[in-house]
């Protein structure tokens, strides 16, 4: 497969990826050839971590596994590890765990919208829509005490209550965010030079979705019904009616519209919630020491499918905790998507599936005996150093003008 | 006689072996135990015959004296079936999934890495999740593995 | 001689022009921010990013072609500031007129787009390599609807020097209207030469990091950014030389602030397409271009073959 | 209606709208209410049980016993992930988070926080 003229090396810093990964490029002028994905290096050993502490400490572990869909792994633990100690939740902590679901998957939609923007070069739309998520990220705040890393969950239901005047604040939020969203749906629909450059890109027919197991806004976008919110009602979903958006454009385009539409519904399902907030206790006395067993949960996070495997020995520590995010099933696609497309596209049809490596690669690089921690690099020790690791990838700046070999291929 | 049962009643039929082997944990969670001898046709079977058309996930196991793998596949309306199968400690080796499920390639890298079991027919790649620079036979989720483990303070007192 | 060291030095020369055009940066980025509902850069803020570069420490990668490398960024600069030198500012007069002066001052501002092209080839990096390749691609885009618009108006005028041009104009006013399709052409193809929003795709910071800025770092990337600041003051005051040359010949003071009012229209006219704009892939900029914006151009030619046929 | 420029009239209007965003450390940011921030401790209710301690997912707490009835607490701030885990263990409610969020410093010795009974009464820090 050497029909390419140079390699360009999307490299673990590139300003187009929020996070390591390295994507090189066999590029023959502005087409892409083929494409060798490397992942790993955001790995911080979550999981061998997890065997070693207790499983209430293990909840804040989790939810550091990635930065923006924090709930989502950290309910997804808490399921599995409630129902291998066949906990019976309050409803109330049912509903507060869905209402900060939902919140969460807003203010990651409403990122996304703004860095898609900025990946096709209009960063108004990034002002604009990162301006409306400090609305969300507000109420977060004020419901769990901090912007980001909620830790609302416990083993065995919530932490914190929604007292009754909080109601109205969230009402109030949700209306201003909806007749927003209605606008950003307008402007992604109508102004020609988005879809210009969304439609058509990143495509992925019904059957490749099925066949490389994409999950997620990505799916849903080529024609697949599949929400584990549907499927496999989790939390209080199953007494929530809310419609599953599917769109059959195949491409980028079809994908912004599935999150926009996926926002609208978000909106419903939190005025759901707060209507039929039951009373009641929000937790229930979970015992330190799990029994024996094995349970799998998932849980709809913002980017697709997320899976959680939890097995215990009946200490308070777990055996084994397996995570797998919806961005490691995604990245398959990606290659595929990018068969014979621009460079130009590259950027987008990466941020369409929203990647969120920390999630993928959650495992430690714990550093290796020989090298002692307080070697630090001088600059020109690692200026060679980059140099060298460069030309192990196979990418040679030494002399562009002869082709090059990628490994792997 | 819901899904999931009937799911279950026509693997017992299928393979005799599996009769005790097979639990509905609760509504959509199927867990069954499958020698790694014949794995293979449950594997084609599960995924021909009763349509789990979906491999959500690949769960690598250290159980001691043997290697546990667990197959979690699930159906378009969100039935779960989790093979468990377990290799031996000394020499394991399982073959790949990547001929039903090109995808599942990611999944089975982390067993390489992680757990040290080769997986026979992997397609050639990058190796995923450890680095380039990771020493040789260092399986960090092995539990006689004595890396420098994030231990917190209140242990080590 | 003293004269004409002022001239150079001082006021259409190096001090104005480097003055006007941070002065130029600042209003774009200031209305840019204000746009997008911020607060926006302070007012030194340019000014600071260009002391800054100065002090910076200048990294020549290896195997780029050094004396290449460093050499270009100052030919720009130097063909900008020329450019100053043939632009009727704010009344007919200019420092030095004669017979073709347009056709110079055309090929001064289009040299900056070959100097991107060259730092980016000779630093030898993927990167680079790339901007300067689309910088090129996109070069003929926009450049041969410029040149055939400006061409078409100063056709209509029968001369090629630009101060005759904007003499001619000033008695006949009404034709501004006949050239408008000739300002919008233009408006296009300045922001394309500057490389601003809807066609930076040389320099997309997404895709290829800083196209052909990528290797740059230190005083050459000073010399860079402030070529293209003038650059910006320089177009748009060529721009309203020859599109809007109405009040030319008023009182020296009022003329000096008719002049920045329409430098500022055009400025606020770029930094507001920048907003709105997404950056357009180079397949989809060269068929925009060619499919409306050479049309328009031929569009304009045609009319003023015609309104000359008919006051001549 | 599909024509390019479709925020035209949302980005003129706030050309004349007040800005979203504010200059931060000259404008005092407010946290809501109940924010997670840096932990207070009260050694007068405390009773030294080390429940704060076993839970702390990080091991950034650590109680000493300095005699019967007087304890003192040490926090790591650069350990500690701001979770509350402690707060919501500790049965006595000797623990409390504050709103107080802007705690970067520039040598770490200041980020060890002891709170003392006897040399502050109120647990003030002493840092």
């Amino acid at each position: 497969m050497s029909n390419y003229d140079f390699i360009v090396p999307i490299g673990p810093q590139h300003p187009a990826l929020k996070e390591p990964e390295t994507f090189l490029l066999m590029m023959s002028g502005e087409k892409i050839k083929g494409m060798n994905v490397r992942l790993g290096y955001n790995h911080r050993g979550i999981e061998k971590a997890c065997e070693g502490q207790t499983y209430i400490q293990d909840l804040y572990l989790i939810e550091r596994v990635c930065g923006i869909c924090s709930h989502s792994h950290a309910s997804c633990f808490a399921q599995a590890v409630e129902e291998i100690a066949g906990l019976e939740l309050p409803k109330r902590a049912l509903y507060i765990r869905t209402l900060i679901g939902e919140l969460e998957r807003i203010h990651s939609h409403l990122l996304w919208l703004g860095v898609a923007g900025h990946e096709i070069g209009f960063d108004t739309l990034l002002m604009y829509t990162w301006r409306d998520r400090e609305i969300v990220m507000d109420i977060l705040a004020l419901l769990t005490g901090n912007r980001v890393n909620y830790s609302i969950n416990t083993i065995g239901g919530v932490r914190r209550d929604i007292t009754t005047e909080q109601i109205p604040q969230i009402l109030k939020a949700i209306d201003t965010l909806e007749e927003r969203t209605k606008y950003y749906a307008k402007v992604a629909t109508e102004d020609t030079t988005i879809t210009a450059r969304l439609s058509g890109i990143g495509l992925l027919s019904h059957d490749n979705v099925l066949k490389l197991g994409v999950v997620g806004p990505t799916a849903r976008a080529s024609g697949v019904k599949r929400d584990v919110r549907k499927d496999d009602p989790y939390a209080a979903y199953g007494e929530i009616d809310f419609n599953v958006i599917t769109d059959d454009h195949c491409d980028v385009y079809g994908r912004t519209l599935v999150r926009v539409g996926e926002l609208m519904e978000s909106y419903k399902i939190i005025r759901q919630v707060l209507a039929k907030l039951p009373e009641g206790p929000i937790t229930v006395k979970a015992p330190r020491k799990i029994p024996v067993g094995q349970a799998v949960s998932r849980y709809e996070a913002p980017r697709g499918e997320d899976l959680h495997y939890v097995k215990s020995n009946g200490t308070d520590k777990p055996d084994r905790v397996k995570v797998r995010a919806p961005t490691l099933a995604n990245v398959q696609a990606v290659a595929e998507m990018l068969k014979d497309r621009y460079l130009a596209d590259m950027p987008i049809v990466v941020a369409a599936i929203d990647p969120c490596f920390s999630c993928t690669d959650r495992m430690t690089s714990i550093s290796t005996a020989d090298k002692d921690d307080k070697t630090f690099m001088s600059w020109p020790k690692l200026r060679t150093y980059s140099i060298e690791w460069y030309s192990r990838q196979g990418v040679d700046f030494s002399d562009l003008n002869k082709k090059f070999k990628a490994p792997g291929i | 006689m819901s899904n999931e049962d009937n799911i279950k009643q026509q693997l017992i039929e299928k393979f005799s072996a599996l009769s005790d082997k097979i639990i509905v944990k609760r509504a959509r969670r199927i867990f069954a135990e499958v020698s790694l001898a014949d794995f293979p046709q449950v594997f084609d079977f599960a995924i021909k015959k009763l349509n789990f058309s979906i491999l959500t996930a690949i769960t690598g196991l250290d159980e001691g004296t043997v290697f546990g793998v667990i197959y979690h596949l699930s159906t378009e309306n969100g039935i779960m079936l989790n093979l468990h199968t377990t290799t031996p400690r000394d020499n394991p080796l399982i073959n790949t999934v990547t001929n039903y499920f090109p995808a599942a390639d990611a999944y089975e890298r982390e067993l390489v890495d992680l757990l040290g079991i080769p997986v026979e027919g992997l397609p050639q790649g990058n190796r995923y999740p450890l680095p380039d620079s990771w020493p040789a036979n260092q399986y960090p989720l092995r539990k006689d593995w004595k890396g420098q483990m994030p231990v917190n303070k209140e242990e080590s007192k | 001689m003293v004269n004409t060291l002022f001239h150079i030095f001082i006021f259409p020369g190096f001090l104005f022009a480097c003055v006007s055009g941070l002065a130029a940066e600042y209003i774009d980025r200031k209305l840019y921010a204000k746009m997008q509902n911020r607060i926006g850069p302070p007012w030194f803020q340019p000014v600071a990013d260009c002391i800054k570069l100065f002090a910076k420490e200048v990294i020549i990668p290896q195997q780029a072609d050094s004396r290449i490398f460093t050499f270009v960024p100052v030919l720009a600069f130097a063909a900008v500031l020329t450019s100053f030198f043939y632009i009727p500012l704010w009344n007919v007069k200019t420092l030095s007129s004669f017979n073709g002066d347009l056709i110079v001052v055309l090929y001064l501002l289009t040299i900056p787009t070959l100097t991107f092209f060259l730092g980016g080839w000779y630093a030898r990096s993927v990167f680079s390599m790339i901007g300067a390749a689309r910088s090129i691609i996109q070069l003929f885009a926009y450049e041969i609807p410029l040149f055939i618009s400006i061409l078409a108006v100063a056709m209509l005028a029968d001369t090629l020097s630009l101060s005759e041009i904007t003499v001619f104009y000033s008695k006949h006013l009404w034709l501004i209207l006949i050239n408008l399709p000739g300002f919008v052409v233009a408006i296009i193809a300045l922001i394309g030469k500057l490389e601003k929003a809807p066609f930076d795709t040389p320099e997309a910071e997404t895709e290829i990091v800083a196209g052909s800025f990528t290797e740059y770092s230190g005083r050459p990337l000073a010399f860079f950014k402030l070529a293209i600041d003038m650059e910006l003051v320089a177009g748009s005051s060529l721009l309203a030389a020859i599109f809007l040359p109405f009040g030319l010949n008023i009182h020296p003071v009022p003329g000096f602030m008719l002049y920045l009012i329409k430098v500022l229209f055009v400025v606020a006219l770029i930094s507001v397409s920048r907003t709105i704009f997404a950056r357009l892939r180079i397949d989809q900029m060269i068929n925009f271009c060619w499919k409306y914006v050479a049309p328009i151009a031929f569009l304009q030619l045609v009319l003023d073959l015609f309104v000359k046929g008919l006051i001549r | 209606m599909r024509w390019p420029g479709r925020m035209i009239n949302q980005v003129l209007q706030s050309l004349f709208k007040k800005p979203a965003t504010s200059s931060y450390p000259f404008v005092k940011a407010e946290m809501p209410e109940k924010y997670r921030g840096k932990l207070n401790y009260h050694p007068e209710s405390c009773i030294g049980c080390m429940i704060c301690v076993k839970d702390c997912p990080t091991g950034a707490i650590t109680i000493k016993k300095l005699a019967d009835k007087k304890f003192q607490c040490e926090i790591d701030l650069t350990r500690c992930i701001y979770c509350a885990q402690c707060v919501d263990s500790c049965p006595k409610k000797a623990l409390e988070s504050t709103k107080e969020f802007e705690l970067a410093g520039l040598n770490k010795s200041k980020l060890k926080v002891i709170f003392n009974a006897e040399t502050c009464g109120n647990s003030e820090a002493k840092a």
